[in-house]
């Protein structure tokens, strides 16, 4: 991890949000852009990422530890390399050993931006990642319903209270206009990144990251990156 | 071929004590390699012996294999896993993160992924002789 | 546990498909038909139904054990009674013990349903409900995405492995006619209970159970209930 | 007022050996209780009397209380959990659900809510005295 400049973990508490269409997409506009970009799925009991990114029968190379493939100019690391089709029941001590074990082996070499795909839930994945990756920064999901950002919020004082970075929150999959998460977020002094809106063609550009990009979502989402991060 | 990193996370860990403890030199240091992961004991060794480090020049790294123990969390029994029964595709996963065995291998007795792996899981340090 | 006559897990794996919103409408349906009902809100680092409820102000009494509080005529059981505001960062051993704690002291005495909210991911939780709970039925949720179908695939897989009872699938925020889920689901042999459709009026019914019911969706789950629950 | 649940859970465990070890008496069941969940030993020992089953007629209780022991997981630091300092809505959800001070306890030197409760957490069987 020293090569890594930046480690951004996309995350939110709540599932079903956008992390891991959020975590691939600014991947992917990121290397794009020229930077040296990895993308890590650590929702190990259900990782999405492959589906999002089209990213099939790839497989890392050994060499001194495991080079992560390359895909659409990321270099991409899943436990689906070694799960396959299979489901990984892994209940959270599992977890934290697979992931120290992965961060072990895996060789980023230098990287301007190591994206992290976060599980769902405040529990072994988040704790670690805030153990182990001290120059970690959050970029939280939530969407524009009160039952994300039920969860969302306690991820965010949580988070405040560890003096944690958080880069700035996404409002995802909005449908209409309000300005309720903007004002909950930007009043506990957080950066709100703006919103991404709820996109039909999404879906259809599920595994094809061309189209995913010229997509409402892609093409907001890539506006929010040049704005926001630099 | 990870062995490489795995060594490299042996010595980074040595380094630390050696450091925490102020040893001037390390004499000998005991790692167990658990039979779940497969670990291939020439190139650990191998590799190990190429990423000494000053204090550690004249080390002995004694290496000893541990069998692995599974118990079921669902009916308790316990087991030796043996890779002789894993397709090669299965065991080269294992080999890379341990914890894909709950993926693939069951309970022999109830057919659970729900076990606990007592021993012999990966690679660990048992000991560290050392002079001030 | 002795006086509950059937247990159902709404599970899915994947996060956000909504597991909560249906095992919250469910308890309610249930109750209103006249059965005894409980629920159970297992996803303890992010729980929803108290706000789906709208269940507020609400404390469990202390008799030989915890009495779950009556909401909507179902008893009520999660840990935002214990936690308030406050995130409950739980590594996986934590939840483990939690749960058997909270199934140890919560007196649900006889009940027709117990239906338990499950957290996303195929961890802890699920490993202990199918430890613990042998009489247990999952109810598996997924939307029409290929996102969500990955994980859920995965779990049916599991489940029909582990020779679980699967009640059955609901296919939920449907948008546009298509089989495929269906498709997948019978093929497995397991029942396709029917599809709940996505419903903007949803959001604005968080909380009012009585308005829950009367949206389309509340409707529909209503008659796949009649349907497929006997 | 639960004590009367914990210690049906320790009858019902009590009995689920005697019948395992096949013993005709249980003589002395030796509880400990751990302080982080604050059990009320006069309810609990009182809940035990009336819940004894023929094969406990002549048992002795003989409960112990164990300090809670907590250590971060992020820094290293043990502390020992007092109750004292907790108001008392808090220890009564801590007194329901231990693990619930992961909402509230953190670590007294670097703040982190990642500590785990090495000893101490709630009620557990510590042994069991009988005759055949
Ligand atoms: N902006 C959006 N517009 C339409 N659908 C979206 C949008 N963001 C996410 N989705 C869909 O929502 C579901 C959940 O997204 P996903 O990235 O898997 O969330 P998470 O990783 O938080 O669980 C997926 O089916 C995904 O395709
Ligand atoms: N049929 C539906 N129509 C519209 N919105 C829905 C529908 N089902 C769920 N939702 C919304 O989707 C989000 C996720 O639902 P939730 O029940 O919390 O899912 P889970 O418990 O699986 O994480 C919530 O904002 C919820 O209001
Ligand atoms: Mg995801
Ligand atoms: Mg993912
Ligand atoms: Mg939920
Ligand atoms: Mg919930
Ligand atoms: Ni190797
Ligand atoms: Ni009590
Ligand atoms: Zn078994
Ligand atoms: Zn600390």
């Amino acid at each position: 991890m020293k090569g890594v400049n930046n480690v951004v973990a996309v995350s939110s508490g709540k599932g079903g949000v956008g992390k891991s269409l959020i975590a691939s997409t600014l991947a992917v506009i990121l290397a794009r852009k020229g930077y040296k970009v990895g993308l890590f799925d650590l929702d190990f009991t259900s990782p999405s990422t492959h589906v999002i990114l089209g990213a099939e029968g790839l497989q890392p190379k050994e060499e001194k530890g495991i080079i992560p493939p390359e895909v659409h100019g990321i270099k991409y690391m899943s436990i689906v390399y070694y799960s396959g089709e299979h489901a990984v029941p892994l209940r959270g001590a599992d977890i934290s050993n697979a992931l120290i074990e992965l961060f072990a082996i895996t060789r980023w070499n230098t990287l301007d931006f190591l994206i992290i795909d976060m599980p769902p839930g405040i529990s072994d994945a988040t704790l670690d990642i805030i153990r182990f990756v001290k120059k970690v920064k959050f970029l939280v999901v939530t969407t524009p319903s009160q039952l994300a950002f039920e969860t969302v919020r306690k991820l965010l004082d949580l988070l405040s209270e560890l003096g944690i970075n958080v880069v700035g929150v996404v409002e995802n999959m909005k449908m209409k206009e309000s300005q309720f998460i903007k004002q909950q977020v930007e009043g506990r002094g957080i950066t709100f990144w703006g919103e991404t809106p709820f996109d039909i063609m999404v879906e259809e550009a599920i595994g094809n990251v061309k189209k995913l990009l010229t997509t409402e979502f892609g093409s907001i989402l890539e506006e929010l990156v040049a704005k926001n991060l630099k | 071929m990870h062995e490489w990193a795995l060594a490299e996370a042996v010595i980074s860990t040595v380094s630390q004590i050696t450091e925490k403890e102020q040893l001037k030199e390390v004499l000998e240091v005991k790692i167990k390699v658990g039979e779940l992961q497969q670990i291939e004991l020439d190139i650990l060794e191998f590799a190990l012996s190429q990423l000494k480090t000053p204090k550690l020049k004249n080390v002995k790294f004694n290496i000893q294999t541990a069998k692995a123990e599974l118990k079921c969390r669902y009916c308790g029994h316990k087991w030796i896993f043996r890779k002789e029964k894993m397709n090669e595709e299965i065991a080269e996963a294992i080999h890379f993160v341990p914890e894909i065995a709950h993926a693939y291998v069951k309970c022999p007795k109830c057919g659970s992924p729900d076990f606990e792996i007592l021993e012999g899981r990966g690679i660990w340090l048992e000991s560290i002789k050392g002079a001030k």
